[in-house]
């Protein structure tokens, strides 16, 4: 019982925390409508090509713009000292990967999450294809919060090359892209797709705690 | 529940999850991870006209026509289903009657299969050209060697 | 209750201190001394488990610390040197995050006596960025009565703090030591305040 | 077998063993170039081209090899704290990378003229070019942290990460339909290569492996010396 408090006012600071810092988010969601403008300027006014390579821009875009927000991952919370507070509050640092893992994914992908409608109407993607989209969506953000949980917690004490860990995100996000942008342009083969990519989801997952929480531990002891 | 106990729990737990994770990967992979389909994957009621995709299989024995020195026009086959391509451009050295290939392009109609890029696909099988000689000399030359 | 058995700590393969031992028991005001870099922080950190040490150990309760470790952390609060609240809340905000995070049996009344004899009732509604250095401090310092546990690791507590609010701590120090609590703390100043036991490190 | 995690061990072993097989890769590189390019035949399909695969296909196996064994490593120097396998990472992860760039460089010099294309994206040399740039993190990562322990440990984590790519690497072939052919010889039956190119396939990977060798050696005994101030 304690524990769920615990968990639940964990979730409550994060809540606050980027209440405090909603311009940040806002900002990252202006990169990404930004960017789709470039795109649909750059490629040109033929709408047929813009909905035939729209989910592949989408994609890439969120991506991009969810690896901008990663190095805010752990690094605030690790400099001003809470990552140890919350730790000898009796949660182990696998734990806490978890949850910050989920509170990225509440607090900066569902936003990109909802924003999503209207990308699609800009990028002239069909509404039938919207709820593959949708759905595609949300399984590879939340890979994405894992794996940007993994590279940030990795980067936590690299002073020097700060695009690695976006680079990291990047190289593992290759097999999401192809399965998901699939999803979309194969409706067919929707449910043996969603499938693998939910694999992968389970993969990221089992992976994070063991590898973000070890990373943790390492920057603490060393900081 | 002492800490050893949990973390041999959690231990436990990684392994179950990452294990289904894989079997539910592996699974459903087998059929959607294609580079190419072959000819008779594709459904001949159902074909999107200038929809760019990759087709693999073997240029099937006799269908190879040259049209003009840069111009050809053969056939790809599975053995199940065959598909009248025709491509204008450089073929790869490989590139013969029954030799694997894998072609890029787009149907221009119900039946014609237009090339972008043509592939010729390897197999597996390494042998001096002499022994190909000997092998069919005296009849042993497997067909499935290609 | 906690017992340190010859403690030595290596980091980068740099030996930082030696073989050094420490009882805390119950109403016990522990100070730990010495210069800059003479491992005060570190072995701090190797009391909390959070920096493996190279040689000995530590008991807490009889028990290994390792083996007993989130028992541990539910009796212990640790304020380390960096400031913790979060700069971009209200000093409001941050004690209501704190009281509820830490499942804390202080309530308000207690709290408020608290801010005021800390001086910070009327910044209650300003963020914490906009508070001065000793301030922020003093802020940090709050934790240990929203936490209201029984053993206090403090980092370099003095620091940054004027005379009246030095000689606050006292009097904080002592009234958590009457009620059987412990203290240790590190400092590279002699801070004239009654210790029970002194290390130089 | 304790020089393999000992480095005080490893240097002994290392200053006996480093002439031999220096000698002997030079020897076989002869003997393998010499079957490579004279005495083997051509290919009944591929004429003088197949001669690529020589150079291709041990390089392709040594980048997967050399991955394989950092991954073991990684897993000795975090779960049993043998510090040698830090030193092992550090010091071979530019040799997997040469390979694998040597194994990426030689296989479209093969697919221009064969498939009629210098670069597919398909199963297999999309995860050989990912393993490629996780060879190069690995390497960036090795500059970049300011402290020595983190930055080994983490290294050592980020190859486990990695390591999933090896079977995809491996498998990619066997699961899914790719332009690049499945391997020839890791059956159980009879390879599918005549005898007369085997061989100077198999001197040609054997000169490799101790080419790969002599330079391990020379890497992990620099890495040991950089590292005498700790190392007891």
């Amino acid at each position: 019982m304690k524990l769920l408090t615990k968990i639940i006012f964990f979730l409550y600071r994060e809540y606050k925390l980027n209440l405090s810092g909603v311009q940040d988010i806002l900002t990252n969601i202006i990169f990404f409508f930004v960017s789709i403008f470039i795109f649909i300027f750059s490629i040109g006014p033929d709408k047929e090509t813009i909905s035939l390579i729209g989910v592949g821009i989408l994609w890439t875009l969120l991506l991009l713009s969810s690896t901008l927000s990663l190095r805010k991952f752990y690094q605030d919370d690790f400099e001003n000292g809470n990552l140890l507070i919350i730790h000898l509050n009796g949660f182990s640092y696998g734990f806490i990967a978890i949850l910050k893992t989920l509170s990225h994914f509440i607090f900066v992908q569902i936003p990109f999450l909802l924003s999503i409608p209207i990308a699609c109407i800009l990028l002239n993607i069909s509404n039938e294809k919207l709820i593959y989209v949708f759905i595609s969506f949300t399984i590879g953000s939340l890979i994405l919060s894992c794996l940007g949980s993994i590279s940030s917690s990795m980067n936590l004490m690299n002073q020097r090359n700060y695009l690695l860990g976006s680079v990291i995100v990047m190289i593992f996000s290759v097999p999401i892209i192809i399965f998901s942008v699939g999803i979309i342009n194969l409706e067919e083969n929707f449910n043996s797709l969603t499938n693998i990519l939910f694999g992968i989801l389970l993969i990221v997952f089992a992976i994070n705690p063991w590898a973000s929480g070890l990373c943790l531990k390492l920057s603490l002891e060393n900081s | 529940m002492s800490l050893r106990f949990q973390r041999l729990l959690f231990i436990v737990l990684t392994l179950v999850i990452i294990l289904s994770a894989v079997l539910l990967i592996l699974y459903n992979t087998r059929e959607n991870v294609s580079y190419f389909y072959t000819p008779s994957e594709i459904d001949k009621s159902n074909i999107m006209i200038n929809k760019i995709i990759r087709i693999g299989g073997f240029v099937e024995n006799n269908s190879f026509n040259k049209i003009s020195s840069s111009s050809f026009k053969f056939k790809i086959t599975d053995e199940k289903a065959s598909i009248i391509v025709t491509f204008k451009g450089i073929l790869p050295d490989l590139f013969r009657e029954g030799q694997g290939a894998v072609i890029e392009g787009a149907f221009i109609d119900k039946n014609i299969f237009n090339a972008t890029n043509v592939f010729a696909k390897h197999d597996e099988n390494y042998m001096p050209a002499s022994i190909k000689e000997d092998l069919e000399d005296t009849g042993y030359w497997n067909k499935k060697y290609k | 209750m906690i017992i340190v058995k010859d403690l030595s700590v290596n980091r980068l393969d740099k030996k930082i201190f030696e073989k050094v031992n420490l009882a805390l028991t119950s109403g016990n005001i522990t100070i730990l001394k010495g210069k800059n870099g003479s491992g005060k922080t570190t072995l701090l950190k190797a009391i909390l488990n959070i920096i493996e040490p190279s040689f000995g150990s530590i008991y807490w309760k009889g028990k290994l610390l390792k083996k007993n470790l989130y028992d541990f952390y539910n009796h212990v609060t640790y304020i380390s040197d960096k400031n913790s609240s979060l700069t971009k809340l209200t000093v409001k905000d941050n004690i209501n995050i704190w009281k509820r995070f830490f499942c804390s049996n202080i309530n308000n009344s207690q709290i408020e006596i608290a801010l005021k004899t800390l001086k910070l009732e009327n910044y209650l509604n300003q963020k914490v960025g906009t508070l001065s250095l000793g301030e922020t401090k003093k802020l940090e310092f709050l934790r240990l009565i929203i936490e209201n546990k029984k053993v206090w690791i403090l980092d370099e507590p003095l620091s940054n703090l004027d005379e009246s609010s030095i000689e606050l701590m006292k009097q904080t120090f002592e009234d958590h030591v009457a009620k059987e609590g412990s203290i240790i703390f590190s400092s590279h100043q002699n801070p004239g305040i009654y210790v029970t036991e002194e290390i130089n490190l | 077998m304790k020089f393999l995690v000992n480095p005080s061990k490893f240097n002994e072993i290392a200053d006996y063993i480093f002439k031999p097989i220096l000698i002997l890769s030079i020897v076989l590189f002869a003997l393998g170039l010499l079957f490579a390019l004279y005495l083997s035949p051509d290919d009944y399909q591929q004429g003088s081209t197949v001669r690529i695969m020589y150079v291709h296909v041990p390089s392709a196996w040594l980048s997967l090899l050399t991955y394989a064994i950092m991954t073991l490593y990684s897993i000795a120097a975090l779960a049993f704290r043998i510090p040698f396998g830090f030193i092992f990472n550090t010091a071979v992860a530019p040799i997997g990378a040469v390979f694998t760039l040597i194994c990426i460089i030689s296989g479209s010099l093969w697919g221009k003229p064969m498939w009629g294309t210098w670069w597919v994206w398909d199963a297999r040399l999309t995860s050989v070019a990912i393993l490629f740039v996780i060879y190069l993190i690995i390497i960036f990562m090795n500059f970049s942290f300011e402290n020595r322990v983190v930055r080994e440990k983490v290294v050592a984590i980020f190859i486990l990460v990695g390591s999933v790519n090896l079977p995809i690497v491996k498998f990619s072939v066997d699961w899914w339909n790719t332009l690049h052919q499945p391997a020839t010889i890791s059956k159980l039956s009879k390879p599918s290569i005549d005898p007369s190119m085997m061989t100077p396939l198999i001197i040609m990977t054997f000169a490799f492996i101790m080419v790969g060798i002599a330079i391990a050696i020379l890497r992990i005994k620099t890495e040991i010396i950089s590292r005498k101030s700790y190392l007891s």
